[in-house]
């Protein structure tokens, strides 16, 4: 039994592994499979201001070793979330993530101010990845001072750690790591979705109502550990990765690139059990190498090892 | 929980149908209209993640420890399935969703296409219960009905349609149920499963002449479990519902059927 | 058979299937598979300044549906390729595009200069992927302003069709077409490949010497498509696409989107006669639908077929 | 010219490798050293573009129109190989490469693992041509060297070692190579296959003792054709060379060993 336990600044988790946010739902449906308390934290579905229906069907393609998906935030409000859903997560002995998101600087950091009120709740999740409907519909996670903006709003209201999920749609992702963490960002959690789209040659129709979607699975992690790997190079403050992670190699991949814990998406979608599962491969992992604990993966890309080139 | 269950028998049937029996304990729990959500990838080989998502099937029937499936093969999903082998092992999650809710009424079992799928499994329970039903099934092709002599085994009422006429008579299932309502002596309840234009031409009637209709839904699926919100779908009274977890079976009432995609 | 002509302005192509720059060398090899001259054009590997090694091996991973590469550019510089591959691969009959790289603004406008006094080639493509080795190594392809100089120093010297190439590496792929457009481009290609990474989580060393590469394959073809789609609507100049496109499907998803033409890249490592097999294979699938011809297909997702929500 | 063969033979023969035998007629004209680059999947089901890549793998052996391939399960391509069973077609695009030149000097082949691979064809091929030579296999264990036997019919001077000593003498193929040339009359042209300490190693030995080496190198392949340039070795002399064209097999000199890799 290696320590699987980490600390990602004053949020201390149990071990490495949570589940990304909008693919767990608020952890009811996943609760039927094993103890939520097994995992190192529940990141929720984005949570809005006011309940939302989301877009039309069809949401989802799948695509190669990917899917596209465009829920479109749907779901039920945060008044909804404290009174219905907190309760059974809080009691399930999970920790509790909570990810968040708006249209308006404004909604932000409302939905911050009703979750800073309920106690149980053990980190924010601030999804950036929205279209700003002030700015001409361009996601807060592409411009860096949109970022910051958003970022002060909601630390501003909340004092608990503030974790800030960053889109990978961008040229420069180490930029937008640094201004959030300027504007008060205690963690860093990417990769949220690529933004993509699908055709039917068939119908000649969009597979998607909403036309674009967001891709994830195993078919975006090379760039997610690529984005991990160099957010790590620029900033100092914990990392939780994610994209695409199926296996416990993959866990460890992210873990050596620079991050503190991991997150589970669609691999939930495959196997419903898996990130439970990654939790006790992991473990044998460190075990058969002998490793005392998880941190001892963490950044170790390039260090440990036999050595970059192995060959004469 | 997931289940890796074992095939028993994986046969085309005739028309791009196939029938596969497996071996699962989980899926003895299950009630008509539920489904399996299934990794159609071969578990011998190793892991590839193209295509990655698993297969929703309705159980076709359980009968002790053997439940079966009836699918169509249509993409790559299906047709890597056709290609599975008896012995080898399936990864089972299910019995998943809610199934028809039968009521004591006479019934009406409609399956357009493979929409017959849910079906045998309500026939059966009918049976057992020793209800008073009849089955009505359609397809394009008499080809396409292969499977239509396993309901043999639990109606006797067993009505076959197909559009070029090759079996049964010609026509669409559709237009042949005002005239099959017409012969029940109590009002029937209808169950009805297929493609979407059916469907809604079913809503239309039962809203018009004040039938009872459950209908099974289909929809894009990811968890297959209620957590994901990829398989909403909207509903009349301006909510929405999850195909995989609220339904796939409504009360056709229920469904905002203009905002329904195929 | 249904006319496959197409033309991208004074480009005009026997048919829209092109192979894409740096997976089909000079031509040489694939030429012992069929004639090149089936093809609607040939676009060459970068062609440079001066001779390139490249990067270190390993160069090559591969991933859940792709491959990273980091071949570096490895090429026999312009001269050579003036005098060595040039003329082979003119007299296969083949239409010639040559993708042209640099370090500096300038060493575009060099290689371009040379090219221009050749004849016999086609189009000039050029990639802007490149770091910018005078602007601390930030891709010409991010930024809008460089993308332009990279434009206009090559268009001065430059009369024939001018295809720029873009990087998906950005937030706003439309900003960066209309850039090249206001600068000269005639036709805009994309997308080049996206940045990853991978790392051996046995010997914890990335998994690439050059630690990142280039991702391409069928994992990026949502990425994109979406692209492609989306710089058809910001642009009127016409668009060769490409991303993963292994199967005629994936031809007629890229023409629906807005494509003119098509370049298949990582697929002829699946496949060597791939490219020459989805002319055939496009031929079929318009004549299948009586389509007349290839412009049929053009840009018309959502148009065509059946009705976008097919359903009452 | 990428070629539909047949699998005649695929079976498991100790020690994770594997023997798979193929009709192909392109094979034929094959020389030894050369590789083939196959699809590893399953033609029968759908595409699938995860492993997407094609795998290389040297010729074993070639008796008119049977050519055969020597390989060890290591990851999820050759696992996924090893699936394929006799009757099934295989899409096999070869012969590729340059492979060892043979000259007069007689000649000692040494294969470490997998590595002796190339060498069977090549014993072929020196047998037809009344050569004398020698061949030395080397392996972890005696369990790795099943295939052995398949040397005899060409070869009467064969020499097993392994790590553990369970077959053969007991340690490094490279620890052997001193004494065995030493037995040679006429110095002997080494052709060498295998991983690349031992490969750099017998290097090492031919510079020392200025023997012919040729020896056929390994690279992560995309086209295999000649045309990506990721398979690319430095060479002593500056340049570079592709290791699936200019290669696999090259002589000892023109390599630049200290820019390999793994
Ligand atoms: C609750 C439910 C029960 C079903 N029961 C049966 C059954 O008993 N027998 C049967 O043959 N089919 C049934 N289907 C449809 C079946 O799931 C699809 O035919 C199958 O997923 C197609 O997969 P594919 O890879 O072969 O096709 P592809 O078209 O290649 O699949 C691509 C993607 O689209 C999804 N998809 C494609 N068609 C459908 C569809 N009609 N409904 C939902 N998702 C789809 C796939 O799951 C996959 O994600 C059911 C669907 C649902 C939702
Ligand atoms: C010219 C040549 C001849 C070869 N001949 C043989 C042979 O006769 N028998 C045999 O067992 N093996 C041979 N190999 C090695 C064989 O190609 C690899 O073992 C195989 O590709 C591994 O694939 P995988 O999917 O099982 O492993 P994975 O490690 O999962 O493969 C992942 C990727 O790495 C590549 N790769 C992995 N190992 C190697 C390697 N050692 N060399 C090159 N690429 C690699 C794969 O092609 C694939 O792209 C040869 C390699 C080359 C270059
Ligand atoms: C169906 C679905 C819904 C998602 N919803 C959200 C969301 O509400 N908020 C958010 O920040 N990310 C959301 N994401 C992104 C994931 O949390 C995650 O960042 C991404 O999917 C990459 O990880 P994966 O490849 O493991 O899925 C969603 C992803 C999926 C597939
Ligand atoms: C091995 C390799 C080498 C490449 N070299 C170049 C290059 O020299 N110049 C360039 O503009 N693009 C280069 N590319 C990018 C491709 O031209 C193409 O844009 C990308 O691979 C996406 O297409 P695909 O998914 O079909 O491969 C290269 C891609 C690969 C895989
Ligand atoms: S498929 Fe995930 S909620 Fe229905
Ligand atoms: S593998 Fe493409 S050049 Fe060698």
């Amino acid at each position: 039994m290696a320590d699987l336990k980490v600390k990602l600044g004053s949020l201390a988790l149990a071990n490495p592994i949570t589940v990304a946010s909008g693919t767990f739902g608020f952890g009811r449906e996943y609760a039927k499979f094993y103890p939520l308390s097994e995992l190192g934290a529940v990141i929720t579905t984005a949570v809005t201001l006011e309940k939302r229906m989301g877009n039309p069907p069809p949401r989802l393609v799948e695509t190669a070793s990917g899917i596209l998906n465009s829920i479109g935030l749907e779901n039920p409000g945060v008044d909804y979330f404290l009174q219905e859903e907190l309760p059974h997560l809080k009691d399930s002995g999970a920790k509790v993530i909570v990810n968040i998101a708006g249209r308006t600087v404004e909604e932000y950091a409302q939905v911050a101010a009703k979750l800073a009120t309920a106690p149980g709740i053990a980190a924010l999740e601030v999804n950036i990845s929205c279209p700003n409907v002030r700015e001409g519909g361009i996601a807060f996670g592409t411009d860096p001072q949109m970022a910051q903006k958003v970022t002060r709003a909601v630390r501003d209201q909340w004092d608990g750690p503030l974790i800030v999920k960053l889109s990978p749609n961008v040229a420069e992702i180490a930029l937008l790591a640094q201004a959030v963490v300027e504007a008060g960002a205690d963690i860093i959690s990417l990769i949220n979705t690529l933004t993509g789209m699908a055709i039917d040659p068939h119908t000649w129709q969009p597979k998607l109502a909403n036309v674009v979607g967001g891709l994830s699975g195993p078919a975006i992690k090379p760039v997610a550990l690529r984005m991990v790997w160099q957010v790590a190079q620029a900033v100092s403050v914990p990392i939780i990765g994610m994209g695409g992670i199926m296996t416990v190699e993959d866990v460890v991949e992210f873990l050596l690139a620079g991050a503190s814990c991991v997150a589970i998406g669609t691999g939930n979608f495959w196997q419903p059990t898996l990130a439970r599962d990654l939790v006790a491969a992991l473990d044998t992992y460190l075990d058969s190498r002998d490793l005392a604990n998880v941190q001892m993966l963490i950044g170790q890309v390039g260090k440990g090892g036999a050595p970059w080139h192995s060959c004469v | 929980m997931p289940e890796i269950g074992e095939i028993i028998e994986n046969k085309p049937i005739g028309g791009d149908y196939h029938r596969l029996v497996v071996r699962s304990k989980a899926l003895m729990d299950s009630s008509p209209g539920q489904f399996t959500h299934l990794l159609v990838q071969s578990p011998k080989g190793p892991n590839t993640w193209d295509p990655l998502l698993r297969r929703p099937l309705s159980i076709y029937d359980v009968d002790g420890e053997r439940a079966s499936f009836l699918y169509k093969t249509v993409g790559r999903g299906t047709k890597l399935l056709a290609n599975r082998l008896p012995g080898e092992t399936i990864d089972l999650l299910g019995p998943l969703g809610r199934g028809f809710k039968i009521t004591s009424a006479p019934a009406l079992l409609i399956g357009g296409g493979v929409g017959a799928a849910p079906m045998l499994f309500l026939a059966r329970k009918l049976h057992e219960q020793g209800r008073d039903f009849v089955v009505l099934l359609g397809a394009k092709t008499g080809e396409e009905l292969a499977f239509a002599g396993d309901f043999g085994k639990f109606s006797s009422h067993l009505y076959l349609v197909t559009d070029d006429g090759s079996l049964g008579s010609c026509g669409l299932v559709t237009d042949s149920v005002p005239e099959l309502v017409a012969q029940f002596k109590i009002p029937p309840k209808l169950y009805a499963c297929g493609p979407i234009p059916m469907l809604s031409c079913l809503a239309g009637l039962a809203a018009q002449h004040n039938f009872t209709l459950d209908v099974s839904l289909e929809a894009k699926m990811a968890c297959g479990v209620g957590a994901c919100l990829a398989c909403t779908c909207f509903l009349k009274d301006g909510s929405t519902a999850r195909v995989c977890a609220d339904g796939p079976v409504f009360p056709y009432e229920a469904i905002e059927w203009g905002r329904r995609d195929g």
